[in-house]
């Protein structure tokens, strides 16, 4: 097998690419890959179009930093703060650039990424019918069911198919084989559908870990181009039996983003005046080990003997 | 004014909505709370699913800022993803659904995607997440929101999660079934009633009165016949809410 | 939560209609219903239309029987043997009745019952193409992909909502929550998409075992209809962590198939002859006890603390 | 004759048709064998794919009679479903597929349908199972048979897996990429060549000669200009083989 692990820093530097079409954040609230969030805005780099369907307040952030000039998602926004200012200003009135939306609904970027997982020419659905996210988003097409009397219309939704997809995981191999539990939102779709794979792995692990749960695979390594060791790579989004959510990072983050001078302090002071994840790791200090979850609730034991 | 507050009597109101053995679309914020309160009291079988991936039977044990905080992992009947949980909406399996918006008019379309024009909105909200689902498939939509005459409108700026559309047949006509069954606000309770399922006022909440109702309302409110004080809640509702809300996040 | 735990007997008797489209064996080779392909041969069934990717032996058994008069599936045989006697005679000779196939391949019959689980009104694929499956089933439609410039040809594929799917999992609660582990072949769209859903549990187990890892849930048990305590109820097929395969069985079975006569004495001997799969199960005695797995080889731990 | 069976020949002769680092689809019976001799031996980064939901790196060990057997879970890569392993197919992503037949046409199309008339077949075969979609969707089709004159036809009943249809363009017409690679024999390995893609003659086993594999083929055989003898299995391989194969199940 080939090994995989690498820095983040180079694992973003080789794989992304200005223009690229990439997830980050592909399980709703948990699993944001912030630390890749924050590396990009180092590395500066341009023109990205942001992949998620709830962002929460990276793509905000992406955007302030100048690194996403296009949305592909169902809400954009921070989850704990309410509207992304970043997001407003540039939509609203082009600070710092034009920002264009491919608009979506969850359901709908859940049925673009898995036909980009599956291969599907499109996914036809009924979700969406009678919502004017079809005449701001042009890519779906109404169509009328060949298979109904009464020609039901429904909406065929195109696949997409991501350059990367950057996924926070709770263990890995050098390998990139990996375990994920907990809900997983579209992490699954987004791994299969992209070109591309890098993962934040919270925990390496000896490939004995893996292999000795093959139903806990998100994907197999082989389909892995990189895995960076990041401990809560997340923060401050939540990771099942890992970490929990710090809800006042992003209350503070919201209040500070309110105006851009006060975005560009905060980004100033959490990011680009830091030279990696473990710098800001230790920025955080005691207030990341708060949330760190320490209790055991041990999954039943499950058997996978052969004889 | 009562002994509760009108978060308290939203949440209660919400709840309520839950008829028991009921699959439910949770969502985020209130109606978290909202199904713990019905679970805990009137509804012990009721199911509730959340587009993370989740599927629990009782209330989380812990402060649930959002759905996919670890509490909500913890003991839950499933943790898979969002296909597979919203699937069960385009499947027909979903009883309820909870959403909630900048915007609503008299038809029960919601707004939370562009006040103003699409190239050019005064403001740019965050979208639908899973809201043009929830509102497209379940088989009773339950909306909360705040009442204000800029936010219940004669038409919305942008249909992001379609009610009625324009009345009458025309979401039948656009090969939805369902639709809005209430809209629960800080002032009163809506629900759609005549052919044109146009919203009606059906309960005013204590301490607010049908006028001043009719007032923060940006169309011409009209009333159903058996129109009502809401029920404020009971003790066993509040001793619900009290155990789910420990710290008083979401009642304000 | 309403409990569901009945007997086998009671569960087919209750859930089971004649005409009654049935899904048994979704797992391909492993996990295959045979305790409750049994008991729909006991029970007299009439007129089922069985679906299953790869049978096995127990559609052929289920034709033989005179239960079965259509097949929904991509491959109908003995996976030990080779080909399903019963299956030829009633197709080729009309005995013991006439038999209509449905004909798919694999990938049709998955893309087929993820659209039944995902309410998709079809789902469209390249697969099939150039097949005759599409002259021999004329339930699907070729169409055009209306997002390519080239008009490329793709199939579209109907839902398939099956009335009952009947499932075997490693363990069950009383209220139907389980654990499914290892390959999972069609099981889980199967479990979507049909209306009712049967488990044969090998273990049953308490609440808490179950809700210590949601991740490892096959369907909540809300989605169940009725769940069977029965230890082996796939047996000769295997069991990931349970059982192995009894291969000789299955050869057995094709051996004395190959005429009508044969076949019926095999019925009789290990279906018709006895009561029930508790009266299976000592029958086989040490045969079932050594194809028993006794080894260990655990998964990893996980945590699932919220704390 | 030679120091191996025939099925080993078989075995070695598909196993060389893996290259390093490719993804395989494995199906059942000779190929899982002959995935596991690759990958100890020239292949030590392929990957095995099986539509039942798995996907290993290393072989099986223990006796594996059908790809969901208890060995073949254990320490497995992946254990998922059908539609995940299978859609890879679908996504572009396997490079090679392996399947059998009843019955082979010059242009590498594969009947495991129907003997006969469709409607009145004079023999009901098992069908596709996953057959047919490995057919359409690896980029390389390889195809193991028994080489009889009643098996290797000039046009089979049924296409239940596509290989170059009618020859020539059309199997692109038909939406499709890829196609056979190889077709291995107990008599003879075969390729297609020329602008049809018809299958000829590439290398004739040890024992056999070209006549013979012609008379035993229904359609005119035509001969490779490189056609040559195929290579024994070498001591590395036959090594490989009877560690994977430890009964001699598969080679018969």
């Amino acid at each position: 097998m080939i090994e995989k692990l690498v820095d983040l820093r180079d694992a973003i530097a080789e794989h992304l690419r200005a223009g690229d079409k990439a997830v980050l954040g592909a399980c709703l609230e948990p699993d944001v890959p912030f630390a890749a969030t924050h590396e990009i805005v180092r590395q500066g780099l341009r023109d990205l179009n942001v992949i998620a369907p709830i962002s929460d307040a990276s793509t905000d952030m992406l955007i302030g930093a100048g690194c996403c000039t296009e949305v592909t998602g169902a809400w954009v926004g921070n989850v704990s703060g309410g509207l992304g200012h970043n997001y407003r200003r540039a939509y609203e009135t082009a600070e710092p650039h034009k920002l264009t939306v491919h608009d979506h609904s969850n359901f709908s970027i859940g049925m673009a990424l898995m036909a980009g997982a599956y291969g599907m020419p499109y996914a036809p659905m009924r979700s969406i019918l009678g919502s004017d996210i079809l005449r701001s988003n042009r890519e779906f097409r109404l169509a009328e069911n060949p298979f109904s009397e009464a020609g039901e219309p429904v909406v065929l939704v195109p696949p997409l198919k991501p350059d990367v997809a950057i996924l926070p995981v709770q263990r890995a191999d050098r390998f990139g084989n990996n375990h994920h539990w907990g809900s997983r939102g579209l992490v699954f779709e987004a791994a299969m559908a992209a070109e591309k794979v890098i993962l934040l792995a919270d925990e390496i692990v000896e490939p004995e870990v893996i292999t000795s749960d093959p139903s806990r695979v998100l994907v197999p390594g082989y389909l892995v181009s990189a895995v960076c060791h990041v401990p809560a790579g997340m923060h401050p989004s939540p990771m099942t039996g890992r970490w929990q959510r710090d809800n006042e990072f992003f209350n503070e983050y919201h209040r500070r983003s309110r105006n851009r001078q006060g975005f560009l302090e905060w980004l100033d002071e959490w990011v680009l005046g830091l030279p990696d994840h473990a710098a800001y790791r230790e920025k955080l200090g005691a207030r990341l080990e708060s949330l760190r979850i320490v209790g055991a609730a041990p999954a039943a034991e499950t058997n996978f003997a052969a004889a | 004014m009562a002994d509760y507050s009108i978060q308290e009597l939203m949440i209660v109101a919400a709840a309520r909505e839950i008829r028991d053995g009921e699959v439910v679309f949770v969502g985020m914020r209130l109606p978290i709370t909202a199904y713990g309160v019905a679970r805990l009291t009137h509804a012990p079988n009721a199911v509730g699913l959340f587009e993370c991936g989740i599927v629990r039977y009782g209330p989380a044990d812990g402060m649930l800022y959002t759905m996919g905080d670890p509490p909500n992992q913890l003991g839950a009947a499933w943790a898979t993803g969002l296909v597979q949980v919203m699937s069960l909406l385009q499947r027909g399996r979903v009883d309820a659904g909870f959403i909630g918006g900048a915007e609503i008019d008299r038809f029960g379309n919601i707004n939370t995607s562009y006040i103003g024009d699409i190239e050019n909105p005064t403001i740019k909200l965050p979208g639908s997440g899973g809201a043009a689902d929830i509102a497209a498939m379940s088989k009773r939509l339950l909306a909360i929101m705040n009442h204000e005459k800029r936010r219940l409108v004669q038409r919305v700026d942008y249909v992001t999660s379609p009610g009625y559309l324009d009345g009458g047949e025309s979401r039948k006509k656009a090969g939805l079934d369902g639709g809005p069954a209430a809209v629960i606000t800080d002032r009163a309770i809506l629900r759609p009633h005549g052919p044109e399922s146009e919203l009606h006022l059906a309960s005013v909440h204590e301490g607010h009165d049908v006028d001043e109702v009719r007032g923060h309302t940006g169309w011409d409110l009209k009333l159903l016949p058996e129109l009502d004080e809401t029920p404020p809640p009971t003790a066993e509702e509040l001793a619900a809410l009290h155990e789910i809300d420990k710290d008083g996040f979401w009642r304000g």
